[in-house]
């Protein structure tokens, strides 16, 4: 596709124990398009998080990474520290899950904001880092900014913080912005504020952002494509329409019944549960890694090799071997 | 004060309840204590399960432990099958323990760590029913822990090899060992991932219905609940804000607070989402120890008045259920008109 | 009972358990253990000293010479000699060396066993009744301990030694009061814990009696960890006692201990390094297994921490 | 500040109780400091007991220890009655009397004993006449009396000797520990499982496995005897035009008494500072180690930081604080240490002034020692606390450690 900004080739990434190698990511090829909130869901354990760290140099000391992920002409994962560190920060940023513990309790918020400014371009007078940090707390509806900005992290409230971290991402105008699970530590009420922020402030600055979550909801309401992502592998990747009107994938399929939601309309409706564990992913299947949950598994076909992600319509890619799931499960419900 | 309730009131009542936290001194006299629970009031019939939701730090995880009596609360009194548990010695409550349990949000970490499977589920057995024999109480585990959907061949095993959802059916079998009435289930599937969530909650469902339990139903998460409550209850800052049938709240919230909260809810429907309105809130949850005279919501409100700041709403039955706003069922902005 | 519905069982057997072998969290922690080659092979050498001090007397009847038998040819500090058997060298009395650095062996590990029991015993007490009890009397022991940690205690007992004698009895117990702190505070911190954990509570929320709490759930999750710390309270208490011994307040002749002897030999190193070098050589050694084997153990018993 | 003044408090309730069962420890032990093999006669033996108090009830002793001078009630049989305590100023002019079994004066209140000795005690002290007013003042005013088996010596007089000995070497070494330690254990962090880590523990773990009294003679043999050797054989064998006797030694690295250049610090600054340095090495590159693994240096990282300032910024702080924590018991180490040096090096200092004020059961002496010993502690933690105060912005603001 022409118009990617970031695209993973084939990534693979395991991390040595010492029980045993764990394959967290298994070959996964996915673009980023330029202006687009892509969703990540998955469960936990799925690589979800880490095909993301990988091409930001931050997976632990213990992981090898293989494959390609392209920005600018460059693969991320061969540069050098120092130029990974003109990208990082500057072009691509990134926001963590836990705000709590991803600020320095040490180090005051003005210290925090400023040095990834100042570092990265010298010729910034303190006055002026100052100024747009402070502008930037408040474009993220941090009230009082000027005076947040010379206070602790442990001062802030939860949500504060995160909005702080958005800001903190924010200030050097990446292109593309990764966010792990941003809202996950965080109450309902704060979610929906920090998902309203992101989509503005992606509208307001064309960039790209890379949204990561558990959560089928959180991708509905913000994202505008989407990939599942199962075993470290990407199971099926498509519109935000298109996936939530007519999902592929039987995990998908699965995913989406077993979420409960406030919208159904049936109360105390029964859930369908997926039944069975995640994968192992020291032992992963050699096959499908939804194999072994798999209501419509085809024994010999798919517990042997994972099935490859193919277009099974424009801009919807489905890696299953079976192309009439989604018939045989909706038959099934049915019945 | 209201009488004991007889024998044909409901399975649980709570009056009145109330858990502070002391917080200690500072130089200039005691600290505000921690009203973590204020003053809440509700009813559970036999067999139904009433939810309990809520902001993290509303209180929910405390008031549950009150009822249990596994806090003492300030003040109040808790009913169990018409008995004041407030008015029982310490070894009558530990007796009247075997009627309530509680279910755990970490299932892992509420799992004693060096004992095996069967260790652990049959420790109620061991101490409300000692006159059973190893066999009698060994063929009790296996059937229960078949109930939960566990092998009985894993009795010998420890918690730390099995995974979140596992231990949370060993959580399950040994609360439901006893055969308690009233069951708590503390954000029993939080901590879970969405594919097992929905094997505990069916499982949850299940028992609710073969085995007549009543539950209480602690979540933060208003999509859980509404697959497993007849009733909900809403908390904020310790105190109730909206009560009563699950469906109808669902459908027609009343309160300020609620209609946020369910406006909040992230939905899984692309088409539209641009024109939904998500009502935002202005500030952050104040602290539970701040003093206030009114409203505990009114700081964060929409549509709070000097009144609302003034003067705690009373809890007065509005359109078929109970709502503590001065102004129930008043539209928000942004919000449809009904 | 009932039997629910199918799908809840075959949900949690599906794809459960590998073949695996149940482990208890002990026996984890020693297969971790056995893996540390560093403690393996200490704890070799650390049975190898304790071999030998057990069996002191042997050396007496290999060399030929009892721990006092002065060798009139060999007084004033002779350098080992294979030929009279002396194979680590006498000392100014014409005493065999190795001889008494094996005794010496011997009395330091027994002070070390009885001062660190006696240190096992008053660090778990006062770290159990700490975290148990909480309150008030809680935040006033952990105050003092506060204090205390960073009180130059072995002075204590310099002075009590200097009043109270040297009764090797009154060595065990100085030893063994001035050792405990880390232990009541490791033991508390871990009662603490498990106080808070949620299946203490469980326990609780069943009605199970506080004395089988303490009985099944808590003295045997505080076990692990206060053997732990017992391992690394010997070779504490073992320098405390050389470091008396060596100001001349340890152990009294007839007796000797590792520290007496160094001390004895190191204000002579210039002209006769074997009088120190042995004795120091064997407290160096069981210093260091004890270390590693401590250290092994808690690397085993808590992984999260380094 | 609460927090330190707080702090600081408890600290000086701790000397209090210290000095407290010290002075009870002492006291009812068996034997005192006039059991010598020559005790004095029997009313000198009153007289001297009397002087120092020792005649009273214990609590008395010990407000006597800290305040000064004792005043008795004296009923009108003439029996001494209720104690007052009060610390006399030194140019107040106070009625002597010379014994303890006193009669009743014109005024009810009986200021005891300025000089009260007779000629035994007398001897000793004047001998040396000009010295200074024979002082009473407790140690509430700086002074540690009279010492009570050293003839004519004062403790304050006798602690401002040893003391330079101790902090002669104990600073040297804490300053070795510290500056060499944290930037090893920060490398070992920043490395962490390869053959740097392993060298900078195993370096620091050298110090921890040898106890310091055998690494004084060790290093005396290695250092001051092989090494001399060699430098010996090096430069006087073969340049035999350096007029050097054969017996002098080249390096001259033995410490002894009060000569002796920088070099001097060399072996016992060795000595303590690797005792040290082995839990400083392991505490800082825990310390780091955790700091690196958390999330705010992920979020530096995220942030295009180099190694270099997030390893400044980000990793110092939180990575020397375990180090901070340390410097308080450190005090105890540096001093069992030091005792270790003085004996090993026979040197000056307070640690043997200690141990033979014990042995000699010299009250005074003891108890002086133990105060200055525990104002070294205090003082080491106090800078404690105000570092981590200074280091970590949670404590400044809500005054509590968490």
């Amino acid at each position: 596709m022409s118009n990617a900004i970031l695209s993973l080739r084939d990534l693979t990434i395991h991390f040595k124990t010492p029980d045993g190698m764990v394959k967290a990511v298994n070959g996964v090829t996915l673009d980023l398009q330029e202006q687009e909130i892509l969703g990540i869901v998955g469960e936990s354990g799925s690589g979800k998080s880490q095909t993301w760290m990988a091409p930001m140099g931050l997976l632990a000391d213990n992981a090898t990474v293989t494959g390609q992920a392209v920005f600018d002409g460059q693969n991320l994962l061969a540069l050098k520290p120092q130029e990974l560190n003109k990208i990082r920060g500057t072009k691509i940023s990134m926001v963590f899950q836990d705000p709590m513990t991803c600020l320095n309790p040490y180090l005051s918020i003005a210290v925090q904001m400023m040095e990834g400014l100042r570092f990265h371009d010298p010729s910034i007078s303190k006055r002026e880092a100052e100024k747009r940090c402070v502008a930037m707390l408040e474009r993220v509806a941090i009230p009082d900014a000027s005076r947040r900005f010379r206070q602790y992290p442990h001062e802030l409230s939860g949500g504060m913080r995160q909005r702080l971290m958005i800001a903190m991402a924010l200030l050097n105008d990446p292109q593309v912005l990764i966010a792990d699970e941003p809202t996950t530590a965080l109450d309902v009420t704060i979610q929906a504020q920090i998902l309203d922020i992101l989509r503005e402030l992606q509208r307001e600055r064309g960039m790209s952002i890379v949204l990561i979550t558990h959560d089928l909801g959180v991708v509905a309401e913000t994202c505008d494509r989407v990939a599942v992502m199962y075993g470290g592998r990407v199971q099926e990747a498509a519109t935000a329409q298109g996936l939530f009107e007519s999902p592929q994938h039987p995990y998908t399929i699965a995913l989406m019944q077993a979420t409960p939601r406030v919208e159904a309309d049936a109360e105390t409706q029964r859930l369908a549960a997926i039944p069975g564990q995640p994968p192992n992913m020291r032992v992963p299947p050699p096959g499908c890694a939804f194999f072994p949950r798999c209501p419509v598994a085809i024994k010999g076909t798919c517990d042997v090799s994972p099935p490859p992600l193919e277009a099974r319509r424009d801009q919807h890619f489905c890696a299953c071997y079976k192309s009439d799931a989604q018939q045989i499960l909706k038959e099934a419900e049915h019945v | 004060m209201s009488e004991a309730p007889s024998k044909t009131n409901p399975l649980l009542k709570v009056s009145n309840l109330s858990v502070h936290f002391k917080q200690g001194r500072t130089l200039f006299g005691p600290r505000p204590a921690l009203r973590a629970v204020d003053d809440v009031s509700f009813d559970l019939a036999e067999g139904e399960t009433l939810s309990i939701v809520g902001e993290s730090g509303s209180g929910k995880s405390t008031l549950a432990r009150g009822v249990l009596r596994l806090l003492k609360p300030t003040k109040g009194q808790v009913w169990l099958e018409g008995q004041e548990l407030g008015g029982l010695s310490g070894e009558q409550l530990r007796k009247a323990r075997r009627h309530m349990q509680l279910i755990f949000q970490d299932p892992i970490a509420s799992l004693s760590p060096r004992r095996t499977v069967e260790q652990i589920i049959s420790e109620p057995l061991q101490t409300h029913y000692p006159q059973l024999s190893g066999a009698e109480r060994r063929e009790k585990v296996a059937d229960i822990m078949r109930a939960v959907g566990l092998l009985p061949d894993m009795r010998n095993r420890y918690p730390h090899e099995f995974s979140g959802g596992q231990a949370q059916r060993i959580g399950i079998a040994r609360a439901l060992v006893l055969e308690p009435r009233l069951l708590v289930a503390d954000e029993p599937v939080s901590a879970l991932d969405v594919s097992i969530q929905a094997q505990v909650l069916n499982l949850l469902a299940d028992i609710k219905q073969e085995r007549k339990v009543s539950m209480l139903f602690i979540s933060h998460d208003l999509s859980v609940v509404h697959h497993i409550s007849d009733r909900l209850l809403v908390l904020y800052l310790g105190q109730v804000m909206e009560i009563g049938h699950a469906k109808s709240i669902y459908e027609r919230p009343q309160h300020p607070y609620t209609k946020v909260l369910l406006s909040a809810v992230p939905r899984m429907q692309v088409v539209g989402r641009e024109k939904r309105r998500r009502i935002h809130l202005n500030d952050d949850l104040p602290s539970p120890s701040a003093k206030r005279a009114g409203c505990p919501f009114a700081s964060r409100c929409p549509v709070a008045t000097s009144q609302c700041k003034a003067e705690m709403p009373k809890l007065t039955d509005f359109e078929g259920r109970q709502v503590a706003c001065h102004f129930p069922g008043i539209a928000l902005e942004g919000e449809k008109a009904a | 009972m009932s039997v629910l519905r199918p799908e809840s069982t075959e949900s949690a057997l599906n794809g459960a358990f590998d073949a695996v072998k149940s482990r208890s969290l002990t026996r984890l922690a020693f297969e971790r253990f056995a893996r540390n080659k560093v403690a393996v092979v200490s704890t070799f050498i650390l049975l190898v000293l304790v071999i030998m001090a057990i069996f002191a007397p042997v050396a007496e009847m290999l060399t030929g010479y009892a721990m006092e038998f002065q060798d009139r040819n060999f007084y004033s500090a002779k350098p080992p000699n294979w030929d009279a058997k002396h194979f680590l060298g006498t000392d100014q009395n014409g005493r065999d060396i190795l001889v008494r650095v094996i005794f010496g062996l011997r009395i330091s590990m027994i002070v070390a066993l009885v001062a660190a029991t006696v240190a096992l015993i008053v660090g778990v007490l006062y770290g159990a009744i700490s975290g148990l009890v909480g309150g008030w009397v809680d935040v006033l022991m952990m105050r003092f301990l506060d204090l205390l940690i960073s009180y130059p205690l072995t002075l204590i007992a310099v002075i009590a030694l200097a009043y109270f004698g040297r009764n090797i009895y009154i060595v065990f117990a100085i030893i063994g009061l001035v050792e405990w702190q880390i232990m009541a505070r490791v033991v508390r911190g871990q009662v603490l814990s498990l106080r808070n954990s949620d299946f203490i509570e469980a326990a609780r929320a069943t009605g199970v009696p506080t004395a089988s709490i303490v009985l099944r759930h808590i003295i045997p999750n505080v076990i692990g960890i206060a053997v732990v710390y017992l391992t690394l309270t010997i070779p504490e208490v073992i320098l405390v006692e050389s470091f008396l011994g060596f100001l001349g307040l340890g152990v009294q002749e007839p007796n000797t201990s590792l520290g007496v002897l160094i001390s004895e030999g190191a204000t002579r190193v210039e002209h006769k390094p074997w009088l120190v070098f042995s004795p120091g050589v064997f407290l160096v050694l069981l210093l260091m297994s004890l270390n590693f084997i401590g250290d092994g153990l808690r690397d085993a018993f808590d992984p999260k921490d380094r | 500040m609460a927090y330190v003044f707080r702090r600081f408090s408890q600290m000086l309730i701790l000397v209090i109780i210290a000095l407290a069962a010290v002075f009870s420890t002492q006291r009812l032990a068996p034997g005192g400091p006039f059991d010598g093999e020559k005790p004095p006669p029997p009313e000198i033996l009153a007289n001297l007991r009397a002087y120092y108090d020792m005649d009273l009830g214990m609590p008395a002793q010990f407000m006597g220890y800290l305040f000064g001078m004792a005043a008795r009630d004296v009923d009108e049989t003439g029996r001494p009655g209720r104690v007052h305590w009060f610390s006399v100023p030194d140019d107040a002019k106070v009625s002597i009397t010379g014994s303890t079994d006193v009669t009743l004066g014109e005024s009810d209140v009986l200021v005891r004993k300025w000089c009260p000795w007779d000629e035994w005690l007398g001897r000793w002290v004047k001998s040396d006449p000009d010295r200074r007013p024979l002082r009473k003042c407790g140690i509430v005013r700086g002074d540690f009396g009279l010492s009570m088996t050293k003839r004519n010596i004062y403790v304050n007089d006798y602690v401002r000797d040893g003391l330079p000995g101790t902090l002669k070497y104990a600073v040297p070494s804490l300053l070795f520990a510290l500056f060499l330690g944290v930037p090893m254990g920060f490398l070992a962090a920043y490395f962490q499982n390869t053959r740097v880590d392993f060298a900078m523990v195993s370096v620091g773990m050298i110090g921890t496995i040898i106890p310091n009294l055998v690494m004084g003679p060790i290093l005396i043999y290695l250092l001051a005897i092989q090494l001399d050797g060699f430098f010996h054989w090096l430069f006087v064998d073969y340049l035999d035009w350096i007029e050097l006797s054969r017996r002098q030694r080249t390096l001259n690295l033995i410490p002894s008494g009060k000569s002796g250049g920088p070099i001097h610090y060399l072996l016992p600054t060795l000595v303590l500072g690797t005792a040290l340095l082995g839990r400083i090495v392991r505490l800082s590159r825990a310390g780091a180690l955790e700091a690196l693994r958390s999330n705010y240096v992920r979020t530096a990282r995220s942030k295009g930081l180099p190694n270099w300032l997030i390893l400044f910024r980000h990793v110092l702080k939180p990575g020397i604080l375990p180090v901070v924590t340390y410097l308080g018991p450190v005090s105890a180490v540096i001093l069992t240490g030091s005792l270790v040096i003085e004996f090993t090096f026979s040197l000056p200092g307070l640690g043997s002034q200690f141990i033979s004020a014990a042995t000699d059961r010299d009250y005074t002496l003891l108890m002086g020692t133990t105060v200055i010993l525990l104002v070294f502690v205090i003082v080491l933690n106090f800078i404690v606390d105000l570092l981590y105060t200074w280091l970590d912005p949670r404590i400044r603001t809500e005054g509590s450690p968490t």
